[in-house]
């Protein structure tokens, strides 16, 4: 008998089977993986688990119990607590208020800001390395924080309700190297105090870093349950995709060489602004720039910087020498400039609309009929058109985007730039939450954009994507360029030490 | 690839750094929900130095003890309604159900004495606001029509216990003590104004409250919290009731300021009340905000309007000037504000 | 319809009963038809033909006034407009006064009309826009500015009435007994749902209310389609003012003041969520019929006001349970 | 807002018979030139409109007599906590005389006791008001409805059908104006099938108009209507093609000019707008010393106008002629000299 038993789950979503009899046994004192393709049902799993989504069938156990939890106030008072891929942070509280939300210390129902603050902090500080600045973030709202201090925040949340069992649904998806090792202390802080934690995610080293056991899932139903010691990598995968693949080692290998002696395409010369110190850089044409350091250190904000949808102080942008005038991102999508932001769910996705309509938006009207008429034929093809080349899994284009599970939102996300025929294309953490057949198959897109020429810019979380991807990687630190290596001199140990060489000077 | 063996980076201790984390907790106290209640108190402040300078009678205690009185309906509903936008709700019935709470709290006051009719009347606030809270919670009907539909019922129910006057028999009336008591003052301030800090203490008192954090929180995003365990749907039918009962006091002060009821009263007070709180700072996509900011907007919006009628313009330029003057106001307010949503 | 109304089952392209039910148009389309037989059962002859074509026959001035309520909500952002009814108005006013009643005097009445309307549009779009006031009461404060307009201009006694032209052409009775004022509502129902689900502001419509930040971010001017998006309704809203001075002759200075609210309850009726991004047009027109069925099946009904504010009230809250409900925080 | 197009009035309060007012509003003289507000609920109708243009007209002739200097016009749309505003609004600009057209009979009685004691004097126009502080000068609603459900009564004879098109359900003037009109119908043996509610609204006037043919078409030979809708109903019983059915209408212009038109037989029963400037007379004359006669107030506090002649078919040309130029919205008007004012002093 197991600590954890999921035993035939099922769950359909309209005409979507999410799981199809999917079972998981997990012990105490371990960290479980539990692993699959995108869309292959661990969200699911996971909120059955912890009582956001009602289970059409299931037989669950804890501890010997059946296990009753019709809404998250039973997991939480059965000690079950749980990170979940897309964040559950209220942005205006602060993040004091946000980790103790719903078990607040009280008096006849007055709050003890006191009590509730001192608790909160003792959680933070044991992330006290992945927070930027020198003091806990406790009484700043949770809104004003970087995406990855964030994660860090709901990490923090479910840690203080102390729970039995403790769900990481993709809670690395958006850490830096340095931010998931701080975590990973903690978690296995957590193990060795007979705590489980499942724990999802889609990189590879993570799960060979932290994980004993793992159990992977399969179109909602099980794969197998293995020992990660005695598995290899590409067994793993074989397991989740159902196929043989060379994912492993192809990260980047596809990447065209030599792109530095094409033309210089885009221009940055001295840009500043919020958290933006005077970056300048060029990008070539069929070059991939990669752009690394430690979390947070302006990346995402010089991606929006140079798109128009954050503000620059000063600094000039040219593309192919001409000077542009881009103040918002509809002139920069005109300048043939694509985003694939960092934040999907906020700044990626029409949720409640159509697949359809979410691939064509930023292109739709270059396939106008009559400019402003639509062609439904059209855009029809054009969707397909993009489904087709990353391969997204869905029932129907015309499905809500909502209904797609992370990974394939993640798709859609950067499948509405191929259809604009982008010049440059800047990607902020553009494999966040995809899986790795479906990231090879996102590097095959980034290839091939480099043979046609365009110019790709690449802020990564994940350094091995970063190391597999780029011709060259710009180090910052405090929103400024402090090192450039080339692919010839890029290692792990170099990025590494780059990003850290400030504490030298 | 397992060999991750960076170390935690170092946060530097420099002065400097240290500078900044003090202007961004500053910033960031400023900026969570207090900036825009600032914004209010600088428009109070604009308004009545203008009527200073243009209303002789600005200070009169006449025109003091007016404010007071006129604005404490209003804010009694304002502060009902706010509360009811934080939670991402609102209440296009609120006005009507000030109106259902003072028709039968008037007609009670004869057979029943004062404080049970009071007690009758804000129990009638208070379940129109749970049915409106079921409707909008448990129902999951969209608030603004919920409300707007259950307008005509609460309407209909006021007409129904207070028909209209004209089949010759004397409509009930407040106590003259209570309207009379509402006019005087104690230690030389007006009792409406004594009444309107009762009303900002009683928001203060409830803001401190485990129930109001999760008003905030469900306000800011239902899913979230609802996935954190917070009961979202007690939560959304416990705000109405609340603010049902504010329409309950509202009713209150309607009955002292007019002596008497109206079944058609009241139902001008809530789309007002929504401009109120929306000058006060508080966001109509609910999460932020308070009703401290709502009182403010409600007197900036009196003074506003203190100033038109000293200023006498000619009878048609009234309206224009009024409405200009209203948008003027949200737009000022809305200025310093970090207001989200649209760019 | 647009893809989220027609969704249908990926097991093989045929709509599903049970889906075809949960579309709201369908269902606001059968309580339209429900409304009718069981108005018929408590007063015989309501489902007559006559009386149906009748209801149409007012329902046409709400549903073209709520076409630009639609487009607004569509929107998002809590778009609202509350100040169609008062533009209504004034559109009627301007209609009345500037054409004196003379049929050659018409369409430069009309011209003017909209374009004084489409002016108070920009203004709504732009205070809600650029200066970031919440639609609600933005548009509210409009109603004064515009209420103001109208006395100033009118002197609180508008003069003139509709040219008989125009009058001609909403009242006609053509075949079946349709009156004009339908076949106008059908012709505009076409254009705006072709405008919705066949033209690129339609979509950004749709994008602007599903995520405006996405929506921003993929090079979508957000601004400018607001205002663009707030001078259509003062547009549609001029347009049903046309038709009201049309059918009623004589223009009064609260003519249409009655749609501010009502619009948008047919709006949501007809499914389109106050969210924004999800709707479209269809369900309002059906949502229109809806409500103005009510409203006559309350006149026939005759009982007293307090039971009839009463019933209306009741009435409306089944409507909307019936579809008008948000999704459940449980999965 | 309440209040509605036009016809709005008052019934005579609550029959109580209280005893001289006499006190504070009336009585002392003093010297002018004198500051007079006026109070007004509701914009969204022309007869109040009208209201205010005669207020002003009659206000400019006491201003080259050098009585008045100054006019305060509080005029907006709103419920009786915003004219309980206006009041106080008025009171603190320090006007001696109130004329309102109140938007509620009892709402507002404290409100008015405030002011009288600030020693404002207050004439409640179109709707009586119940507070002992006020003088209500206003013509007797259901009198005047009462004067045109005859006239149908008359047309039909006993045993006819008819349906009732009103104002603003619970309205105190549209249930006072109706109340006296079923009492009518009651006595001549007349069947009402039915009754719906316009609020006063042409546009509404013309749609329930339309939903009663609908549903009593056959059965009815009559409609009586408000002042306000009846322009709407004529419309819908021309457009339907049922001139058979005997309607009542309202008097002004634009009903008259679609009378003429139509060449029926109905009848227009005369609401003067001119009230409020009759009132500012009454304002006047008290504020010079003068004071009312106690024996001509009913119920205590109410003097009731007489109600002029109605407009008849056999007369509608010498009316036309007089509404010759006005536009549609304007009613029929009268607005009593200052002798006839006279005739109810001491
Ligand atoms: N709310 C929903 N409505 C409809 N379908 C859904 C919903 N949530 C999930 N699904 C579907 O259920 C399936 C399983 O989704 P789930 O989110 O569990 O996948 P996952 O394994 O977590 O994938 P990823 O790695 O991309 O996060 C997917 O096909 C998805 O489209
Ligand atoms: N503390 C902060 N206060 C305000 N805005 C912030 C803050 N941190 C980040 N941001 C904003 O969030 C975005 C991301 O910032 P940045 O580029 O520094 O992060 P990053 O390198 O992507 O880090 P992460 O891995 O945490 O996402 C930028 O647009 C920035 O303006
Ligand atoms: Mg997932
Ligand atoms: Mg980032």
């Amino acid at each position: 008998m197991s600590f954890l038993e999921m035993r035939d789950v099922h769950k359909r979503y309209g005409g979507v089977r999410a799981l199809n009899g999917a079972d998981l046994f997990a012990e105490r004192g371990e960290v479980h993986a539990l692993l699959g393709a995108n869309g292959s049902g661990k969200s699911t799993m996971n909120k059955i688990l912890t009582g956001i989504a009602a289970p059409d069938q299931a037989e669950l156990r804890l501890d010997g119990e059946p296990l009753r939890v019709t809404r998250p106030q039973d997991a939480h008072r059965l000690g079950i607590a749980a990170v979940y891929q897309e964040l559950s942070l209220i942005p205006d509280l602060t993040v004091a208020a946000n980790v103790g939300l719903a078990f607040e210390a009280t008096t006849a129902g007055f709050l003890r800001p006191r009590a509730i603050r001192s608790r909160a902090e003792a959680v933070l500080r044991r992330f006290a390395g992945a927070f930027s600045g020198d003091r806990l973030p406790v009484d700043v709202p949770v809104g004003q924080l970087s995406p990855g201090e964030q994660q860090v925040i709901e990490i923090c949340k479910a840690i203080a309700r102390e729970p039995r069992v403790l769900v990481l649904d993709e809670a690395t998806a958006s850490l830096h190297a340095a931010q998931v090792e701080v975590l990973f202390d903690v978690v296995r802080q957590l193990r060795d105090d007979g705590i489980l934690v499942l724990f999802t995610s889609h990189r590879m080293g993570e799960i060979y870093a932290l994980c004993d056991r793992a159990t992977v899932l399969r179109n909602g139903e099980v794969a197998g349950a293995v020992q990660l010691a005695e598995t290899s990598e590409a067994q793993l995968v074989e397991m989740m995709v159902g196929r043989q693949t060379g994912v492993a080692e192809s990260t980047g290998a596809t990447i065209p060489m030599a792109a530095e002696r094409q033309p210089v395409v885009l221009q940055v010369e001295d840009v500043v602004g919020d958290r933006l110190a005077g970056v300048s850089l060029e990008v070539h044409a069929g070059e991939v720039l990669g752009l690394g350091g430690l979390a947070g250190q302006g990346q995402s904000a010089l991606l929006a910087a140079i798109f128009g949808a954050q503000r620059r102080r000063s600094g000039r942008l040219l593309l192919d020498g001409r000077e542009l005038r881009i103040r918002r991102p509809s002139h920069a999508v005109a300048e043939g400039i694509a985003f694939v932001p960092g934040n999907r769910a906020r700044e990626g996705l029409l949720p409640v609309r159509p697949i359809l309509e979410n691939l064509t938006l930023a292109s739709m009207r270059g396939r106008a009929v009559v400019p402003g008429v639509l062609s439904q034929k059209r855009e029809r093809a054009a969707a397909d058109q993009a489904v087709e080349q990353l391969r997204i899994k869905l029932g129907s284009v015309n499905d809500p985007v909502s209904t797609l599970s992370g990974g394939n939102q993640q798709k859609v996300v950067v499948g509405k730039w191929l259809l604009e025929q982008p010049r440059v294309v800047l990607l902020d953490d553009p494999t966040k939450g995809i899986d790795v057949a479906a990231k090879d198959e996102l590097y095959e897109v980034i290839a091939r954009l480099t043979e046609e020429g365009v110019a790709v810019i690449l802020n990564s979380s994940d350094d091995e994507e970063l190391l597999g991807l780029s011709h060259r990687v710009l180090v910052f630190y405090e929103g400024r360029v402090v090192d450039e290596l080339h692919r010839a001199d890029l290692s792990r140990d170099r990025l590494v030490a780059s990003s850290l060489q400030v504490v030298d000077r | 690839m397992s060999g991750t063996q960076v170390r935690p980076p170092q946060p530097d201790a420099t002065g400097s750094s240290d500078a900044g984390d003090r202007a961004r907790d500053a910033m960031a106290w400023l900026m969570a929900g207090r900036l825009p209640t600032a914004t209010a108190f600088v428009l109070l402040a604009i308004a009545f130095a203008i009527n200073v300078v243009v209303n002789d009678n600005f200070l009169t205690a006449f025109n003091i003890r007016s404010i007071m009185a006129n604005a404490l309906p209003l804010a009694a509903v304002a502060v009902g309604q706010t509360i009811i936008v934080i939670g991402r709700g609102i209440d296009l019935s609120i006005g009507v159900t000030a109106a259902l709470a003072s028709v039968v709290t008037v007609t009670l006051v004869e057979p029943l004495g004062l404080l049970p009719a009071m007690a009758v009347g804000l129990a009638t606030g208070a379940a129109c606001g749970l049915v409106n809270g079921v409707l909008v919670g448990i129902v999951r009907l969209q608030p603004i029509v919920a409300t707007f539909a259950t307008s005509f019922v609460w309407a209909g129910l006021a007409l129904w216990v207070l028909p209209p006057a004209g089949s010759g028999e004397a409509a009930p009336r407040m106590p003259q003590g209570f309207t009379q008591g509402f006019r005087d003052t104690t230690l030389g301030i007006p009792n409406g104004a004594w009444l309107l800090l009762g009303l900002v203490g009683l928001w203060l008192l409830l803001k401190r409250t485990r129930f109001l954090r999760h008003v905030y929180a469900v306000g800011g995003d239902e899913l979230a919290a609802y996935a954190t365990g917070v009961r979202v749907v007690g939560v959304q039918v416990l705000t109405y009731v609340v603010g049902g009962a504010f329409a309950g006091l509202a009713a209150f002060a309607m009955l002292a300021n007019s002596g008497s009821g109206d079944a058609l009263s009241g139902g001008g007070l809530t789309l007002i009340s929504i401009a109120a709180l929306v000058i006060g700072g508080t966001r109509l996509s609910g999460g932020a905000g308070g009703a401290g900011g709502t009182v403010v907007g409600v007197l900036v919006l009196q003074l506003l309007s203190n100033i038109v009628v000293a200023l006498r313009p000619p009878t048609e330029m009234r309206q224009l000037i009024d409405g200009l003057l209203v948008i003027a106001a949200l737009a000022l307010a809305g200025l310093w504000s970090n207001r989200r949503g649209g760019r | 319809m647009s893809a989220t109304e027609t969704r249908v089952t990926d097991s093989g392209g045929r709509p599903d009963v049970r889906d075809l039910l949960r579309n709201p148009v369908v269902l606001a389309g059968i309580v339209a038809v429900l409304l009718f037989v069981v108005g018929n059962l408590l007063v015989p002859g309501f489902g007559s033909y006559g009386t149906v074509m009748n209801v149409l026959r007012v329902a046409a001035f709400l549903g073209v006034i709520a076409a630009g309520q639609t487009i607004v909500i569509l929107a998002g952002g809590e778009g609202i407009d509350l100040s169609v009814g008062k533009i209504a108005t004034f559109s009627a006013i301007v209609v009345a006064q500037v054409s004196g009643g003379e049929d050659g005097r018409l369409l430069l009445a009309v011209a003017t009309a909209l374009l004084f309307c489409g002016l108070v549009g920009v203004v709504n779009g732009v205070g809600v826009a650029y200066l970031r006031i919440p639609p609600l009461v933005m548009t509210l404060g409009m109603v004064a500015v515009v209420q103001g307009i109208i006395r100033v201009y009118s002197g609180g006694q508008p003069e003139g009435r509709a040219p008989a032209a125009l009058s001609q052409l909403v009242n006609a009775r053509t075949v079946l007994g349709i009156r004009g004022s339908v076949w106008i509502w059908l012709i505009i129902a076409v254009g705006v749902v072709a405008l919705l689900r066949r033209t690129t502001f339609g979509r950004r419509v749709y994008a602007l209310g599903a995520n405006r930040e996405t929506a921003y971010l993929s090079g979508i001017n957000v601004q400018r389609n607001l205002v663009l998006v707030y001078v259509a309704s003062s547009l549609f809203a001029a347009l049903g003012g046309v038709m009201l001075i049309g059918y009623s002759g004589a223009a009064s200075i609260s003519l249409a003041d009655q749609y501010q609210l009502i619009s948008i309850a047919a709006v949501v009726i007809g499914g389109t969520t106050l969210a924004g991004g999800v709707g479209g047009y269809l369900g309002t027109v059906i949502g229109a019929v809806v409500l103005q069925a009510l409203t006559s099946l309350l006149v026939a009904l005759n009982i007293g006001a307090a039971g009839r504010q009463i019933v209306n009230g009741l009435i409306l809250i089944v409507l909307l349970s019936a579809y008008g409900r948000q999704r459940r925080l449980r999965q | 807002a309440c209040g509605g197009n036009g016809g709005d009035g008052g019934n005579g309060g609550d029959g109580q018979d209280t005893a001289g007012t006499g006190g504070e509003e009336g009585g002392e003289a003093a010297a002018g030139p004198f500051t007079i507000g006026v109070s007004n609920g509701f914009t969204g109708s022309e007869w109040r409109t009208q209201m205010i243009a005669n207020i002003e007209e009659v206000f400019a002739e006491y201003e080259e007599q050098g009585l008045v200097d100054e006019l305060i016009i509080e005029s907006d749309d709103v419920d009786e906590a915003g004219q309980i505003e206006q009041i106080r609004n008025l009171v603190n600009q320090g006007v001696d005389a109130i004329i309102i057209n109140p938007n509620s009979p009892d709402a507002l009685n404290a409100a008015f006791e405030e002011a009288a004691a600030e020693g404002v004097n207050i004439y409640a126009v179109d709707q009586a008001v119940t507070s002992e502080a006020v003088r209500n000068i206003v013509i007797d609603q259901s009198e005047w409805a009462q004067i045109s459900a005859e006239w149908l009564a008359e047309e039909l004879g006993e045993g006819a059908q008819i349906v009732g098109v009103n104002g603003i359900a619970g309205h105190p003037a549209n249930e006072a104006r109706w109340g006296g009109a079923q009492e009518v119908f009651e006595e001549h043996g007349i069947e009402v099938v039915a009754q719906g509610n316009a609020n006063w609204s042409q546009a509404e006037g013309q749609t329930v108009m339309q939903e009663l043919l609908g549903q009593y078409g056959d059965t009815i030979d009559g409609v009586w209507a408000q002042d306000g809708v009846a322009e709407g109903v004529l419309r819908a019983l021309i457009d339907e093609d049922r001139l058979d059915i005997t309607t009542t209408g309202e008097a002004r212009a634009g009903y008259l000019r679609l009378w003429d038109e139509a060449g029926i037989d109905t009848i227009g029963v005369v609401n003067p707008p001119g009230v409020g400037a009759t009132a500012l007379r009454f304002a006047l004359l008290e504020l010079q010393g003068e004071s009312i006669d106690e024996s001509q107030l009913e119920n205590g506090n109410t003097v009731f106008l007489p109600l002029p002649d109605s407009v008849t078919s056999s007369e509608l040309d010498a009316w036309l002629a007089d509404v010759e130029g006005q536009p549609d919205g304007y009613s029929v008007d009268v607005i009593l000299s200052e002798d006839e004012v006279r005739d109810y002093l001491q």
